[in-house]
């Protein structure tokens, strides 16, 4: 047990309930040359601080939804749809 | 036609049930004592398999007034509410996921009632399995097993949730006097034993469908 | 001879408690319940309890409490347990630790004559040359080594532990004066509130406190001395519903989020709380001085404990060193137990004249003034105590006695609120470490921030509890000047090589004062460098010692030598009540067959969560079955996605690297999953079932990360496509063998013609009212049909299936089964044959992928992929007949290098021989190339690549 | 008068070299560049004390057992300086080659460490896989029944395999670089890097700018934040990986027990510790806080292999991080756009094994200005050329 993400759907949960996927990425357009694909599969901003992320609530609602967490604590952070990204940005 | 079995066939075996056939299901009537499982359903608790009631999935945008077809008053539910009749319960997960649960044989005329669904419809029946807490003991239970708070006062009768059990996953429904647990039927036998390992040392005991009928009904409905 | 009393001139002796018994180290040892061991063990006369870790040196009870490593001892075979906070029983057996042949006479005290000897750091600075040294003194070090044993027979595993979790509004950690103040003004808000302390009675330090209560928020208290105020607080909230209480409960973490995590009798306690108030207390300062470790050398508090709680005086005659007034109390506890007072040796230069220095006075007890402790004697017990000035210098007089009270102020206990929030600050006006600046929704109270009098800790507990049953901030409250204890003038320095700074580890000033010489001038560097606060009590008992003299000796303000960071437990906690039981390992997954493997004797395998059929008999024979008759498989692991929607193709299009459009109705089609990194992740067949409506089968392991996947894909793409995962509501079948037409049709009305049901075809059928989908694929190589169906009728369609098929000779048969047969016929499986740095081009799959699409995951790395010289291959090979098989994984070698590896091998039960699937360089994977298999032993065998399956060759049993 | 194991000094306004991070890569680096290269006029940066992140975190395993070529030979490298180490240092690096087990507990991960034992065999490296009563025999505490979740079906054994004192590597390596002239600044953050027309200028700290030509970071899990300040961006996610110690015992267990499955490791000191390690935390973490989670699952999964350690108890958890790169292998590269700068991250799990010959073959790349054949495979932008290492094949814990 550590810290509680919250869940849009269910609310605040263990993180153990959670599945994190990766930090948040456009995806390149089909015809981006090979280098803007590579990065894009490897190369991480692995930001120290507060960076969006793709989290999936596995144990719970089954749902996908992006959090801005804080890196060096985990507190504070805001849970989302993605649908909701474009209007937060 | 063939006979449908409960992903708990092999727990029947090993705690030698009494059986009885429901719908085409053979299901424990009751562990071998029914006094004395009334006695713990009264006075402790009971977990008994329900895992032969209907179950319909929703899923998608148009989830909801899918579930309106089927169960009268559904679209209005709040995330995380249910609404119950006699015969059926729904349930909705989240603004687009509803789970219906119904009478052991009452799937098909839900189902009738919704001739082109426009959600992605799933008859969960088999794939889930489902058992019913009963007795006053049950929190005491609950509170080894899951890391969710079930206190009666937060998470109040007629509310449902998705949580683990023992890190199975699992959707729980409270009502005023039980907690029915919805879960994968491949993880059926595995919940149980977790549930009985704790459940021992508070007088849980196994019982069947004569002792724990199926119910969804709120005490005060 | 017992040291128990029978009244005390202050206070009523509770001796209710009823008497059992007890062996250490083989002698009987007379106790009362509610005894701990150490009470017990004091009350018997009993000096020396345990050996210090490094030198052996005798050592006793020290503050009774349980926050020094004194009272380590190993209980019924369970080895490093506190006998400060075990509870006497009857009949327990009690051992001693680390010590040879016995706890009073023991060999290995010689160590501590050696000190002066032994350079600082000693053990990094010898034993290494010459370099073949090493590992026999190793040897004879980790002969030595240790404190308590490890019971290899394992005889108390069987002790039953649960998790258990709590939500309280409120949880308060610490059932002292302040705990129980704020506890009180909580309930009165409506909170919920738990309440731990570790003690098995409420009241903290209150409990042997005589002081009278002038003030009090709860005026029924006032008047009442301390003792009877708190018992009475107690009492009152003992029955309010809203308020639960954990006694004898051992907190030992405080985790994000305000997780506080507690050993309760057998129960692990985890309480997430709204908020969390720690009111944990202080424990009193370690004295550093010449030979400060002796048996018969106790703290204020812990004496005071073993008077007033358990009723005992701890020795005969006692000498009380104090820096503040609370040495006088405890002076006038052991007084009026009927211990004889040689001296009350105070550090100020007066007293403040307090109530309790003039009893002491008007008892004619002699009090030396502005003089400390330099020196004990004795060796086995105390028997004499030198003190002299506080600057050091001469030691002025001594005192015969077997008991010496330090009562040197106070140290917070900060563990629980230091873990993992930084350091603690040295608060120069208090003269103590805090912590300042806790997070949201944590508040501490009490001696925790520095002492203060009986008043001050319940008004400040109860504005406490009110401030977060309120939600408010933490108050800020001061303490009055007369409560602060300068922390300093106690520590002389008397040049003796026996002050110890930490008895955990046995590292003395002097050692410390080097190792800062010698660089290790941080407080961290220098902790990992000696050892000091790193042994059982984790810090607890010096931490603070070491931050005051790391200060006086290297010229940092006790700003910068503060200590690190406190890390969990608090407490040691035993791995069996961290585990509970046994299914929290992970739930088991189980098809509905499963009861049926089992009665027909089934060997399981493990395949993530699932147990799987491995085999039932000798896999050599079960794969006979398959060639010559028919057999049967439970299939129901793999996975079954249902797909549909008015964009499925362009979904699946997207998704997967083949193409679906042609892909008509009852036809079924082999296909390959890849990552946007091109790596071959996944096979499984893809049917459309009917129209509009495909169904996806996938492997066991990836069931749900597939589905997973399609639910990112959905919510982030812009699709109209409806995704069922089936998988666990269809289980499934494979018969398989030249006998299974017959068989089938049998039983099941469908034309099972090669005409009417081809091969990659599938059909759907009714069997008994059960609704089948059939899908004619031929994993094994021979002619099969895989049946789905509901899951609730898989334990009675595998008994018919049983049942209906003996007179066909019908088996069953399992997964080992399975590989052998698929190698037969060079088929591959992702995880298996494949690794995360596969290319399906490499892996032999390229076929499945129909790159003319716009876009598809891992479309570019696919076009490197395929532009890019093939290196490596993954090719079917085959022995020849009588050489051995290797195992799986074995090298592929060529000039003496590894060039590759074998992923499957296994003996033919078909042609006689070996088989298997190989990775190999480019240049040695052409049909009919030879490369070299070398087994771990050594031995080599010449294996050569084939260009199709070993067995059936042109898939004419398969499609016909 | 005690000799110190280091000094401290004045910061130079300009060194030759500056290297970034005063763990045991960073030391090491520093020493080998005064000791094989003659080059002395070196600054080590540290921003808190010397070991203080993962070379003072990890669990102080070593073991040269790996699964490709490249791996094997870097690791066995590394594993024969710590065998002379402590002659060379002059110091007692307790180092302990007691042998080291890796469980398998499914056909899957003994088919990967069979594969492992052929290619450590094929190029020199003592390693073999034993059957569960072979393990018995050297563990007989350890239960290989059917009545585990997961039963044991074999082991990798590597016999060089061993614990060491890992806090004095650390030590020792700083003694050494500083005998030699080197400067080591503690509590010195690190600010900017300098760049002029893609060459390296200088570093800016908070005690001041340092002016050099050649720079080299090796800070490990803070490996992203500092190369963002040379524009550098890499393939790497920082997560924590959690440890606990016992209090101690009597030594019982004698040999490194590792297990994929499980997710543990473990062995015993000399103090009689044992030590314990897990793997990584799911999701990436600066922070350095530890859980409770962990002890649970840790204690759950070691009693499957060791019932007789229920009454064992745990006295301290920590945290430490782990740059993790995708194919599980190191990056020690130069950099093409910035000359003058060097990359050493990437190190995951194994950081601590690969120091000596982290620092040995990093010291030869700066002072030779080009990448030794040893490292050849370890370049940063080795993942866009998708060349990657095949470490990730291995397990998912490889302690």
């Amino acid at each position: 047990m550590s810290f509680q993400l919250n869940c849009p759907n269910c609310g605040k949960r263990a993180v153990s309930e959670f599945s994190f996927k990766c930090e948040y990425m456009e995806r390149p357009e089909a015809d981006a040359d090979f280098k803007e694909w590579g990065d894009y599969i490897f190369l991480r901003e692995n930001k120290k601080g507060t960076q969006t992320e793709w989290w999936f609530h596995r144990s719970g609602c089954q749902s996908w939804f992006l959090v801005e967490r804080d890196t060096t604590n985990n507190t504070d952070h805001k849970s989302f749809w993605y649908k909701d990204l474009k209007q937060k940005k | 036609m063939l006979i449908k079995n409960s992903p708990l066939s092999g727990i029947y075996r090993r705690h030698s049930a009494n059986t009885v056939e429901v719908s085409g299901w053979l299901m424990a009537d009751d562990f071998g004592n029914p006094e004395k499982e009334q006695k713990h359903l009264q006075e402790q608790c009971v977990i008994a398999d329900w895992s032969h009631l209907g179950k319909i999935s929703l899923s998608g945008a148009k989830a909801s007034s899918d579930a309106e077809k089927m169960i009268k008053g559904a679209s209005k539910i709040k995330v995380l509410n249910t609404l119950s009749d006699q015969t059926s319960v729904a349930f909705r997960l989240t603004q687009n996921d509803y789970l219906l649960l119904t009478g052991s044989g009452n799937e098909e005329s839900l189902l009738d009632k919704l001739k082109k669904p426009q959600s992605t419809l799933i008859n969960q029946t088999g794939a889930m399995g489902c058992f019913a807490l009963g007795g006053a003991r049950r929190d005491e239970v609950l509170e080894r097993s899951t890391a969710v708070d079930l206190r009666r006062d937060r998470v109040t009768a007629g509310s449902v949730l998705q949580s683990t059990l023992h890190t199975v996953s699992c959707t729980i429904y409270r009502t005023e006097d039980l907690d029915i647990l919805v879960h994968s039927r491949t993880f059926s036998e595995s919940l149980f034993d977790a549930l009985m390992d704790v459940g021992i040392g508070v007088g849980m005991i196994p019982t069947g469908l004569s002792v724990l009928p199926v119910s969804f009904n709120k005490e005060d409905a | 001879m017992s040291r128990r009393i029978d009244s005390h001139e202050f206070y009523e002796v509770d001796k209710s408690g009823k008497e059992i018994s007890f062996l250490f180290d083989g002698s009987v040892v007379w106790a009362r319940e509610g005894d701990t061991i150490s009470s017990a063990l004091v009350a018997s006369g009993r000096k020396i309890v345990s050996r210090s870790f490094k030198y052996h040196r005798p050592r006793g009870i020290y503050d009774a409490d349980g926050y020094g490593p004194e009272s380590l001892v190993t209980v019924d075979d369970e080895p490093n347990l506190l006998a400060d906070r075990v509870l006497a029983r009857n009949g327990m057996d009690v051992r001693s630790q680390n010590n040879w042949p016995s706890l009073d006479f023991d060999l290995a005290e010689i160590n501590d004559v050696f000190v002066p000897f032994l350079p600082n750091g000693f053990y990094y600075k010898m034993f290494h040359k010459p370099k073949w040294l090493w590992p026999i003194a190793e040897k004879q070090i980790r002969k030595v080594a240790g404190l308590g044993s490890i019971d290899t027979a394992g005889r108390h595993n069987s002790r039953r532990y649960e998790k258990r979790y709590r939500f309280p509004d409120i949880c308060i950690v610490g059932g002292g004066p302040s705990g129980l103040a704020a506890a009180k003004a909580a309930l009165g808000e409506g909170k919920q509130v738990l309440l731990l302390d570790d003690h098995p009675e409420l009241g903290g330090h209150s409990l042997h406190s005589l002081a009278r209560i002038q003030e009090s928020p709860f005026s029924e208290l006032e008047g009442l001395s301390e003792h009877e105020g708190i018992r009475k607080l107690a009492a009152e909230l003992q029955d309010n519903p809203n308020l639960e209480i954990m006694s004898g409960a051992m907190v030992f973490g405080v985790y994000e989020d305000n997780l506080v995590a507690a050993q309760w009798g057998n129960d692990l306690m985890k309480i997430r709380a709204d908020k969390v108030i720690l009111a944990t207390g202080a424990s009193d300062r370690h004295l550093v001085f010449d030979n400060n470790d002796r048996p018969g050398i106790m703290t204020a508090r812990g004496v005071e404990r073993l008077i007033m709680v358990h009723g005992i005086a701890p020795a005969e005659e006692a000498v009380v060193v104090t820096t503040h007034d609370g040495g006088y109390h405890t002076a006038l506890l052991l007084h009026g137990a009927g211990v004889k007072l040689k001296a009350v040796v105070d550090s100020r230069a007066s007293g403040t004249e307090g109530v309790f220095e003039k009893q002491l006075e008007d008892l004619n007890i002699p009090i030396y003034r502005e003089m400390t402790a330099h020196r004990a004697h004795g060796r086995k017990k105390l028997q004499r105590v030198d003190v002299g000035p506080v600057k050091g210098g001469e030691s002025f007089q001594s005192f015969d006695c077997d008991l010496l009270v330090t009562a040197v102020g106070l140290m917070p206990r900060l563990n629980l609120l230091s873990m993992g929030r930084g350091r603690p600050e040295w608060d120069a006006e208090r003269q103590v470490l805090r912590i300042m600046n806790l997070p949201e929704d944590m508040y501490s109270v009490g001696e925790v921030e520095g002492p203060a009098d009986i008043s001050s800790l319940l008004q400040q507990g109860m504005e406490t509890g009110l401030a977060a049953a309120k939600g408010n901030e933490q108050p800020k409250f001061n303490r009055k000047p007369e409560e602060n204890i300068e922390a300093l003038p106690a520590d002389i320095e008397s040049g003796g090589d026996h002050h110890f700074i930490c008895k955990c580890m046995d590292v003395t000033r002097k050692e410390a004062c080097m190792s800062i010489d010698e660089g290790f001038d941080q407080v961290e560097s220098l902790k990992r460098y000696t050892s000091l606060g790193m042994g059982p009590c984790q810090g607890k008992s010096c931490h603070e010692a070491v931050a005051r003299l790391a200060a006086l000796d290297t010229g940092l303000t006790e700003s910068d030598a503060v200590p690190t960071t406190m890390r969990p437990p608090a407490f040691p906690v035993s791995f069996g009540l961290l585990s509970g039981r046994a299914h929290h390992l992970g739930p088991i997954r189980r098809t509905p067959m499963h009861h049926c493997h089992i009665d027909l004797g089934v060997k399981f395998l493990d395949a993530g969560a699932w147990k799987r059929p491995d085999s039932y008999m000798d896999p050599q024979q079960e794969a006979l079955y398959v060639r010559k008759g028919v057999a049967m498989i439970d299939v129901s692991t793999l996975g079954k996605i249902e797909l549909s929607g008015p964009d499925v193709i362009e979904f699946m299009h997207f998704m997967l690297p083949g193409k679906f459009a042609k892909l008509d109705v009852g036809r079924t089609r082999y296909a390959i999953m890849i990552g946007e990194d091109g790596i071959l992740f996944e096979d499984g067949t893809i049917s459309q079932i009917e129209k509009g409506k495909y169904y996806i089968s996938t492997t066991t392991g990836n069931q749900d990360a597939i589905y997973t996947l399609f639910q990112w894909w959905l919510t982030t793409g812009d699709y109209d496509v409806q995704v069922k995962n089936l998988s666990a509501g269809i289980s499934g079948v494979n018969i398989t063998g030249p006998k299974v037409r017959e068989f089938l049709s049998s039983i099941i009305d469908l034309d099972f013609s090669n005409e009417a049901f081809p091969y990659m075809h599938n059909r759907q059928a009714t069997l008994e009212g059960v609704p089948l989908n059939l899908f004619r694929i031929g994993f094994t190589g021979e002619l099969g049909y895989e049946i789905h169906f509901p899951s609730e009728f898989g334990e009675s369609l595998w008994n018919y299936f049983m049942e209906k098929g003996e007179p066909f000779g019908l088996k069953p048969f399992g997964v080992e089964t399975q590989r052998i047969l698929r190698l037969e016929k060079g088929h591959l499986i992702p995880g298996a044959d494949t690794d995360a740095l596969s290319n399906p081009y490499e892996a032999g799959v390229g076929f499945a992928i129909k790159d003319d699409k716009e876009d598809f995951i891992g479309k570019a790395f696919l076009a490197e992929f395929k532009q890019r010289e093939i290196e490596n291959r993954l090719v079917p090979y085959k022995l020849q007949e009588g050489d051995a098989i290797p195992i799986d994984g074995v090298a592929v070698i060529a000039d003496g290098k590894p060039v590759g590896r074998v992923t499957s091998s296994r003996m033919s039960p078909t042609l006689g021989y070996g088989i298997g699937m190989a990775w190999v360089p480019a240049g040695s994977s052409e049909a009919g190339n030879h490369f070299n298999i070398r087994s771990l032993d050594g031995t080599n065998v010449i294996a050569t690549v084939l260009d199709h399956a070993a067995y059936d060759p042109e898939g004419q049993i398969l499609k016909s | 008068m005690t000799e110190r194991m280091w000094n401290n000094h004045e910061m130079r306004s300009s060194y030759d070299v500056v290297i970034i991070g005063g763990g045991a890569h960073g030391l090491a680096t520093a020493y080998y560049l005064a000791k094989n290269h003659g080059i002395t006029n070196i600054a080590v940066i540290e921003q808190k004390f010397i070991g203080y992140g993962g070379s003072g975190r990890n669990t102080a395993i070593l073991r040269s057992n790996y699964r490709t070529e490249e791996g094997i030979l870097f690791y066995d490298q590394s594993l024969k300086l710590y065998e002379d180490l402590a002659q060379e240092l002059d110091y007692n690096l307790m180092f302990s080659q007691q042998g080291h087990f890796t469980l398998g507990h499914s056909t899957a991960s003994m088919q990967a460490l069979t594969t492992r034992a052929a290619y450590n065999r094929a190029l020199g490296v003592n390693s073999t896989i034993l059957d569960p009563p072979e393990i018995k025999k050297m563990l007989p505490e350890i239960d290989i029944s059917n009545h585990p979740r997961y039963p044991i079906m074999g082991a990798l054994y590597h016999p060089p395999g061993g614990i060491i004192r890992h806090d004095a590597v650390v030590w020792s390596y700083a003694r050494g670089a500083d005998q030699r002239g080197v400067h080591i600044h503690q509590l010195t953050e690190v600010q900017d890097i300098l760049v002029e027309n893609g060459e390296v200028r200088g570093v800016k700290t908070n005690r001041g700018t340092i002016h050099c030509k050649q720079v080299v970071s090796c800070v490990a899990g803070w490996s992203s934040e500092i190369c963002k300040m040379v524009g550098i961006k890499l393939p790497l996610v920082t997560h924590p990986l959690q440890a606990l110690v016992t209090t101690d015992y009597k030594p019982w267990l004698h040999h490194v027990v590792v297990s994929s499955t499980l997710h543990i490791y473990l062995s015993q000191t000399d103090r009689g510790e044992l030590v314990c390690g897990n793997g990584i935390d799911h999701y990436p973490h600066y922070g350095m806080r530890s859980t409770l989670g962990f002890l649970e699952s840790y204690a759950a999964h070691l009693l499957e292999l060791f019932p007789i350690l229920h009454n064992v108890t745990v006295q301290r958890q920590w945290a430490g991080l782990c740059d993790m790169t995708p194919d599980y292998s190191p990056i020690i590269s130069m950099v093409d756009d910035v000359d003058g700068f060097y990359i050493n991250c990437g190190w995951g799990t194994w950081g601590f094994k690969g120091s000596p010959a982290s620092g040995w073959n990093t010291a030869q790349m700066v002072a030779e200005r080009k990448t030794p054949d040893m490292i050849a495979a370890f370049r940063h932008d080795r993942y866009v050329k998708n060349r990657l290492v095949g470490e990730k094949a291995a397990a998912s814990v490889g302690n």
